[in-house]
């Protein structure tokens, strides 16, 4: 078990470089699905050895090599309770969506390829302990996801793909100065995470700590996003094709919001004087995302693009928890990661479905197609309604606590993000109401209901998404004690 | 003996004209010229300079410099030669299909 | 020190000068079928050069006798030597089919072979008149290279700007040199000159010491391309044959780097003048009117003149630092990016080449829309465009990646933070138009849907390339030792 | 046996009806409709089990299990608790027997099964939690459920927008129930958790743990709180004005709407302060607010019910109505204290009884004619007799009539009479009686309330029963599956309250007085709760009226009951005179009425579409595209065009450079002379 974490690391790799050789489509999904199954395997079986109440304390199944010593960088994996679940929700969320697409025509050799490289850079990204490496994992997710764009987008791909890829770029080259400062401040001589995150307090100036704090934060909001920075996002998704969609907003989102946990509020003690502006500018940040991306949520004609506002309000309440800084808030946010990557999925495979079927996702152009595709009906429903925060779905748990938990500390932050929650239901039912319900618009054709392969994924993920709203003890434990750890946190 | 100064001073002067004609001149002939001015305006401060201080290196310098200086003229030619067989003239302000 | 010492310690150099004269002799009694072996003894010839030094390693040996003053071996010669030794090789060997039946081979292989030993002694020169020597040889053979397509207009018109262009600024150069050794009082060895004016400051100081600095600034310019001594670069590239374009790029271009180290780091550092603010100034309009021109570049030529301009800018960042980490960084920069920049050129001239033999009147052949739907027509070419590609951005895990790191981290280290963010900037804009190619290879639909032979000969000149971006980027550790080492030679 | 150890049974085997349902009702006869019949049949036994077992020594059953973080999931069975659970599953069972006939014929009914299965369960898992975070989550599945219910004919437009309607406004007030529990956790974490934290888990959102250490939260906080919970009950039990989903909710299967309006759904919100009582009563503004906001939704609800056509929007009225007098009698706990949860209750059982009785009638007369429309309506009584009769009844219990004189423990009078009276006499006066704010008032609401609802009552029987019959169709009597209960419930709605009106109210009282709560306060934990907030409750708070001397008060409520029967007889029955000539748009009033008090235009066109979409949504979006967005392309387009100039500076003539070259050492000298002079 010693290298366990670099084989769920490389396996996926070499499944991508196996599935680009491939030339036919069953070959490619095949091997695709074992190269992200195994990973997934792997992943379940060291979460259950994965001991989050005793040795909380430190990181597991490390692996450290030394890599450009003079820089003092190191090839160091290992995991904690912050990572631990989302390396866990990637393992899962991949494997479904190569399901998902299984029917993938268009140049499936690349197309699954690209998904596993994407799969490997969000696992390095949650396992690097070293900022070179999380630096270098982190600018690795763009390129497959560009191309995810770019190929298979919709009409306008073009830009959105572009702008998708600039946009985190120059946010993740600010977050590399940031990193940068950080290294030569503490003057540690090592890029190890946790040793300059220990030293980051210790720096003599608090402006400087500010400003690396600043640098990190932007490279981070843009991934999160955070308004006003997150404009890239609807337009990436409208043109991703699904598959893209959904790893984006299911796990490269939770990229940024994991930098926040893990980078971000182990400093926000170290800054001193400026801890509170800080914060505010944390929660005012929370709170314009959450209100803001509701109401143009409300607005949206797009079914996709909906989606896609309503994935920047639900990262709005990961910042909110994370501003709140108390481990109720902090865990709920981590929660809130977690569970969002599975309800965005199953949003966006409908939306998929949706537009695979009657080729469409104008939401006027939609009506009753409940009538006609019951069982996508059914699990759309289900993730709609996990969406909008209903009890006993694992959305629910995370903005409880949330909520809860940011109240203890900002109050007025918390009842603000409340507003949102009428208008979160509005846009969503609103949207059922039209695109599911009412008589069925024969303009648009014959469509078929759900497929094998797609409602097998879905499914899996609505109960998962049931599974962590009645008992999400199994995860929500993990990010209990990792919050609790993180210095500062009450 | 002459000081040093005035030396400089007609090199500079050579050297202003190089410049100006490379500047100015339309023929390729003429600028390969003022090129060669300039050049030789350097090894004039060479040499002043090296009888100056009374050193060996100076003059072996212009040496070398005037013997690249050949070298370099001889390909310049050479590519001027082609341009006329294409052109029939060596006016190179418009040879620009290159640009942008 | 003896002439078998001389030989053993330039080894490299000899083998090269040996292997030019023997093309150029052989060369006269072959047909031009037959010339194609006289690319066979380059190749050889650089193979035992570039093992010699890698077998040697970074060493510092001190040099006796007469060549004492104006050769060295340090780690600082052996690394740039290496690099362009390695660019000579993958432009020799894409060179092999690019001029196949090419009835001038041999002064072809010549002229490639005496402008590499060119840039290698500047890599060694410690006196200003061996590096104008080296800088001149390389310049000369050079400029006959990028005019050699006699037949070709833009070839030609290539040369001549070059040419031109590179005349004037050898002119510059050797006219500041001149004062510079007036003003040492006959100096010729750099160390001497950096001892005597750090003596004495005052005399740099007047405005003949200005001049001269400001003179050997341009003349060094000119071949770094920094702006405004970059304009000849874009016309060149673009209308030099590709493979020649490579070599400028990632040969000479890196010479006058190595040059300005040695001249501009060592002298000037003992100078009390504010040559920081100018290279600010330079760096920055560098970065930017590279980048910022090349967002509309249709040629993909002209594109990559453009981003080795900015190139240019980000490595001049380090005569603003400095430090020896800066250093560090921007001699690995050099490294990185010749391979990336000969590889995304010999990448373009395999294209171009593929492009002539299906339609021999076909014009423009780096034209961006001749790489629509690269990625299905010719795969592998299209991959490594990409990777050269995304390595000149800066996207790990690629030499260009690890050496930006290093080389912005420095910067940043030595408190220029607007000068590092004005970069990182520029590094986001350059995303711009590379992915444009990216996407042109990959998402739009090819003009036919024949798939292209790429020739073993480029095949491996591109994988040659690949192999070293993607060496630095994964294990960079040796890499970074060597450039550190070369680094602190120059003490500073 | 202990039957407490089964109670998680009463929750989980509707859940497992539910799934069962789903997964193999279409294979099944009735679309599997048996399945949940039986499960909640053995949830009714279990609870009555139960009931019996703890009702001897006034017990409870409390079950505790950490659920994740700092929450538990538990069950918690105290008389309030009991008898609630005993009338929903109940309630439910009738409903669910009477729809095996009722929906035969729908395709869907798998999915009806399934549903109101899951309906079921979740009002259970609301009565069961023991804290208030389950209790808030089990309450929004019922909402989730209504949602589904309401919107089971999804195909008509109606159905979907008012599935949405009823899940929204309840949602505005789930909203405010949540910011409830939030800053309630943040006090109990403030002041609760340093008192009782360290020696043990404490589970700050259990109710036991809060009623424990109420007197540790300020009582403004809890002000707020509790009027946040309020703000929740309102949107779930149609209080004004969060009432507007409830008439639109009767676009679900007649069947739905019994099941939402008399059994579940909307009682949740009179159980949630009748469950968070101790909470209310330390804080009793917040109760006068409530018996304000009830009195006024009954006086309110029963002014529109006067004027609806269609049958169920009548019933949907007085549902509303109903609702308001349960919170009226919560409300006048501020001055009585404890017995008014005991009245509010018992209205709620009965009501349900009635209520559901009633919808179920409708139901048989809307699949006897196919029509909601009451003017379509008429001359039925010979046809349907059986309905006819029970809905009589249980419309005399709806409006409330009897005599107001008791033979011992027995009331005589309908079910709804004895309660009705009950909240009205002994609670409203009481509270009037004694002081209570704004007495007179809530007084004036219950009575006035009283006489129209007994109008439109019998408004709607006579116009459905009586007279000629206006339409062709041939109307017939219901199969014995619909028939069946409807017997039951008019049976209860017609003795229940009459049996068992003192033994419940004493029941009750219980909940606040076992040995728990004598620990925390020996001298009475209500009354010390209402000392401490400033608010005296009398020693003896229920002002006795005796007929003789108090006879006006006393009839007050029964002649309200049997004007209003008279005017509707005079009117609908005998048609003395013509409501034409009042009852048309030019009429002012009447025009308000039909008109619902312009809820729709100002909830509907000016909340939600031209605030809420109109401006808020609009202008976000504007502002995304132009503004936010804008920048980013600004930005953008400000390089690509920068490229498009900068790269004219290329002429192409070598001149040109070589005078570029000559200009930049003249500028770098310059700059250089310039750092040295």
């Amino acid at each position: 078990m010693d290298s366990v974490l670099s084989l769920i690391l490389f396996i996926p790799l070499i499944g991508a470089a196996l599935t680009l050789f491939t030339k036919t489509r069953e070959s490619a999904r095949m091997i695709a699905l074992i190269s992200s199954a195994v990973p997934l395997i792997l992943t379940v079986i060291i979460y259950l050895q994965f001991n989050s109440g005793l040795a909380f304390l430190k990181f597991q199944f490390v692996e450290k090599i030394s890599w450009i010593s003079t820089l003092g960088i190191n090839y160091h994996l290992g995991v904690d309770g912050v990572s631990m679940p989302l390396i866990l929700l990637n393992a899962i969320l991949c494997p479904l969506t190569i399901i998902y697409a299984w029917g993938e025509n268009k140049q499936p050799n690349q197309f699954f390829a690209l998904i596993l490289v994407l799969q490997a850079g969000v696992f390095g990204v949650f396992m690097a302990l070293d900022f070179f490496l999380f630096y270098i994992f982190w600018e690795l997710t763009l390129i497959p996801l560009y191309f995810l764009i770019s190929i298979w987008g919709g009409p306008n791909k073009d830009y959105a793909a572009i702008k998708f890829f600039i946009y985190t770029h120059v946010a993740s080259l600010v977050m590399l100065l940031g990193i940068f400062a950080l290294y030569f401040s503490t003057g540690v001589n090592t890029f190890e995470i946790p040793v300059l995150l220990q030293a980051f307090a210790g720096i003599t100036s608090p402006e400087m700590r500010v400003a690396i704090f600043l640098a990190l934060f932007f490279g981070f909001l843009v991934k999160m996003p955070t308004v006003p920075f997150h404009t890239w996002l609807p337009d990436a998704h409208v043109e991703a094709p699904t598959a893209g969609s959904v790893l984006l907003a299911g796990v490269l989102l939770k990229m940024g919001g994991y930098g926040l946990f893990r980078v971000l509020l182990p400093m926000i003690d170290g800054l001193g004087p400026y801890r509170s502006d800080i914060i505010t500018l944390m929660a005012v940040l929370a709170v314009v995302s959450i209100l803001y991306a509701t109401f143009a949520a409300l607005a949206q004609k797009d079914l996709k693009k909906m989606v896609a506002y309503s994935s920047v309000a639900h990262m709005g309440y990961v910042m909110l928890g994370a501003a709140a800084f108390n481990f109720m808030s902090v865990s709920g946010a981590m929660f809130q990661q977690f569970s969002h990557g599975l309800i965005t999925a199953v949003l966006f495979m409908s939306v998929g479905v949706i537009q695979h079927s009657v080729h469409t996702r104008i939401i006027s152009d939609l009506g009753g197609l409940a009538d006609r595709m019951p069982k996508l009906a059914f699990l759309m429903m289900a993730g709609f309604m996990a969406s909008l925060g209903l009890p006993a779905m694992s959305g629910f748990v995370a903005e409880f606590l949330v909520l809860t938990g940011s109240y203890l500390t900002l109050p007025v932050f918390a009842l603000l993000a409340m507003v949102g929650i009428v208008a979160t239901a509005g846009y969503h039912l609103w949207a059922m109401q039209r695109a599911m319900f009412g008589s069925y618009n024969e303009k648009l054709g014959e469509p078929h209901d759900l497929a094998f392969y797609e409602m097998i994924p879905m499914a899996i993920l609505v109960l998962l998404i049931i599974f962590f709203g009645v008992y999400p003890a199994p995860v929500m434990d993990v990010f209990e004690y990792a919050s609790t750890i993180i210095p500062g946190v009450m | 003996m002459l000081p040093v100064s005035y030396y400089l001073i007609v090199s500079a002067i050579v050297f202003s004209i190089g410049v100006y004609g490379v500047m100015t001149l339309r023929s390729g002939i003429m600028i390969m010229m003022c090129v060669e001015l300039m050049l030789n305006a350097a090894n004039i401060n060479l040499i002043a300079f090296a009888s100056h201080f009374n050193q060996v290196n100076g003059h072996v310098f212009v040496l070398f410099s005037i013997a690249l200086a050949a070298a370099e003229a001889a390909i310049g030619f050479a590519i001027l030669m082609n341009i006329f067989r294409s052109n029939k003239n060596v006016n190179i302000d418009n040879i620009n299909i290159l640009r942008w | 020190m003896s002439i078998v010492d001389f030989i053993s310690q330039f080894a490299p150099e000899v083998i090269l000068t040996i292997a030019a004269l023997a093309i150029m002799l052989i060369g006269l009694g072959l047909e031009a079928k037959e010339k194609r072996a006289l690319g066979y003894i380059a190749i050889i010839s650089l193979v035992l050069g570039i093992l010699i030094i890698v077998l040697r390693g970074a060493y510092e040996l001190q040099l006796e006798g007469i060549i004492a003053d104006s050769l060295t071996i340090d780690p600082m010669s052996q690394f740039f030597k290496l690099t362009f030794l390695l660019v000579s090789l993958i432009v020799v060997i894409a060179s092999l089919k690019e001029y196949d039946n090419h009835p001038n081979q041999d002064e072809y292989y010549t002229l490639i072979m005496l402008g590499t030993i060119g840039m290698m002694v500047v890599a060694s020169a410690v006196d200003i008149v061996t590096i104008f020597i080296g800088f001149e040889l390389a310049s000369i053979s050079t400029y006959a290279l990028a005019g050699f397509n006699k037949k070709d207009r833009s070839s030609m018109e290539a040369g001549i700007k070059y040419f031109i262009v590179g005349a004037l600024s050898s002119a510059l150069l050797l006219f500041g040199l001149s004062y510079l050794y007036g003003l040492s009082g006959g100096l010729t060895n750099i160390s001497d000159i950096a001892e005597f004016f750090s003596a004495n400051p005052t005399i740099i100081q007047s405005p003949f010491g200005i001049m001269a600095l400001v003179l050997i600034v341009a003349g060094f310019g000119f071949k770094m391309a920094l702006v405004p001594f970059h304009m000849w670069a874009p016309d060149t590239y673009q209308g030099a044959p590709t493979v020649i374009s490579a070599l400028l790029a990632a040969g000479s271009k890196k010479m006058a780097f190595v040059a300005a180290f040695r001249v501009l780091l060592i002298a000037m550092i003992a100078i009390k003048v504010d040559i920081a603010m100018v290279f600010t100034i330079l760096a920055i309009i560098t970065m930017t009117i590279g980048n910022v021109v090349a967002l509309s570049q249709r040629s993909l030529k002209r594109m990559l003149a453009y981003s080795s301009v900015a190139q240019a800018g980000y490595i001049s960042m380090v005569f603003v630092v400095m430090s020896p980490e800066a250093l560090t960084g921007a001699v690995l920069y050099v490294m990185s990016h010749a391979f990336m920049k000969t590889g995304a050129f010999i990448a373009v001239a395999a294209l171009g080449y593929m492009l002539l033999r299906e339609n021999s009147s076909a014009k423009d052949v780096d034209h961006l829309d001749n790489f629509a739907g690269l990625g299905k027509r010719s795969p592998f070419l299209a991959f490594s465009i990409m990777i050269f590609l995304f390595a000149l951005s800066g996207i790990p895990p690629t030499a260009g990646f690890v050496s930006k790191f290093i080389l912005f981290y420095s910067v940043l280290e030595g408190g220029f933070v607007f000068l590092v963010t004005v970069a990182i900037l520029n590094s986001a804009l350059s995303l711009y138009y590379y992915a444009r190619v990216v996407k042109y290879m990959y998402v739009l639909p090819p003009s036919s849907s024949e798939r292209l032979a790429l020739p073993k000969a480029y095949s491996l000149a591109i994988l040659v390339a690949l192999i070293g971006v993607l060496a630095i980027g994964i294990v960079p550790e040796p890499f970074v030792n060597w450039a550190a080492s070369a680094a602190n030679v120059l003490g500073l | 046996m202990d039957f407490g150890s089964l109670a998680f049974l009463i929750v989980a085997l509707p859940v497992l009806a539910f799934v069962l349902t789903l997964a193999f009702g279409n294979r099944l006869p009735n679309g599997g409709g048996h399945i949940p019949i039986v499960a909640i049949a053995m949830s009714f036994i279990i609870s009555v089990l139960i009931f019996l077992q703890i009702y001897p020594n006034h017990g409870t059953v409390e079950q505790s299990a950490h659920w994740f973080s700092v929450l538990n999931v538990g069950i918690f069975i105290d008389p309030l608790a009991i008898v609630m659970l005993m009338m929903v599953t109940f309630v439910s069972l009738l409903i669910h027997i009477y729809a095996l006939g009722y929906m035969s014929h729908d395709p869907g009914q798998t999915r009806y099964f399934a549903e109101t299965a899951l309906f079921t369960a979740a009002m259970l898992g609301v009565v069961l939690a023991d804290n208030i975070l389950q209790f808030f989550i089990a309450w929004e599945l019922v909402g989730l459920c209504s949602y589904l219910l309401i919107g089971f004919w999804f195909r008509k437009p109606s159905a979907a927008a008012a599935a949405k309607k009823a899940f929204l406004t309840t949602r505005v007030g789930d909203v405010l129930f949540l910011a409830g529990i939030v800053i309630l956790y943040f006090n109990m974490y403030t002041h609760v958790l340093p008192v009782v934290g360290g020696h043990e888990t404490v589970y700050l959102l259990q109710f036991k743990t809060i009623f424990e250490n109420l007197t540790l939260i300020p009582t403004d906080q809890l002000t707020i709180i509790t009027l946040l919970f309020f703000g929740g009950a309102v949107g779930k039990s149609g209080q004004f004005p969060l009432h507007v989903w409830l008439p639109d909710a009767m676009e679900g299967p007649t069947t739905v709407s019994a099941l939402i309006h008399a059994a579940t759904m909307v009682t949740a919100g009179v159980y949630l302060v009748a469950r968070t009582f101790p909470m209310f009563i330390a804080a009793p503004e917040s109760l006068i607010i409530v018996a304000l906001v009830g009195g006024f939704t009954a006086l309110f609800a029963s002014t529109m019910g006067l004027v609806m056509n269609d049958i169920k929007r009548v019933l949907a009225f007085s549902t509303i109505s109903q609702l308001g007098y349960m919170m009226m009698g919560l409300g006048v706990g501020a001055i009585i204290g404890a017995e008014a949860v005991g009245f509010a209750m018992f209205h709620l059982i009965n009501h349900a009884f009635f209520k559901a009785c009633l919808f179920l009638c409708a139901g048989s007369v809307i699949h006897a004619v196919g029509t909601n429309d009451l003017r379509e309506m008429g001359g039925l009584f010979g046809k349907m007799k059986i309905t006819a009769t029970t809905m009589l009844i249980s419309s005399l219990a709806l409006a409330g009539i009897g005599i107001p004189v008791s033979i011992g423990a027995i009331k005589l009078g309908t079910s709804g009479f004895v309660s009705k009276d009950a909240i009205i006499l002994e609670g409203a006066y009481s509270y009037f009686a004694h002081g209570g704010v704004y007495g007179s008032l809530i007084f004036f609401f219950g009575v006035a309330a009283a006489l129209l609802t007994s109008i439109y009552t019998f408004r709607l029987w006579f116009m459905a029963f009586t007279g000629k019959p206006r339409q062709e169709r041939h109307a017939h009597e219901a199969p014995s599956t619909m028939t069946g209960p409807l017997i039951i419930l008019a049976t209860l709605a017609l003795v229940f309250g009459a049996l068992t009106f003192s033994p419940f109210i004493h029941y009750l009282e219980t909940t606040y007085e076992n040995e728990f709560f004598e620990e925390i306060d020996p001298n009475g934990y209500i009354h010390g709760l209402a000392e401490r907030a400033g608010y005296h409750i009398p020693e003896h708070p229920i002002v006795h009226l005796d007929l003789a001397h108090d006879t006006l008060i006393m009839m007050l409520p029964v002649i309200a009951g049997l004007l209003g029967l008279a005017i509707s007889w005079a009117i609908y029955h005998k048609r003395m005179f013509s409501v034409a000539s009042i009852g048309n748009m030019r009429n002012p009033l009447f025009r308000i009425l039909a008109k619902r008090y312009y809820q729709h235009e100002i909830f509907i066109e000016l909340i939600s579409l031209k605030f809420t979409y109109g401006v808020l949504a609009l202008t976000s979006e504007f502002s995304d595209r132009k503004i936010v967005d804008g920048t980013i392309d600004a930005i953008s387009s400000f390089f690509i065009g920068g490229a498009e100039v900068l790269k004219k500076i290329q002429t192409g003539v070598v001149q040109n450079y070589a005078t570029a070259t000559v200009l930049g050492v003249a500028l770098i000298a310059l700059v250089l002379s310039w750092g040295v002079i």
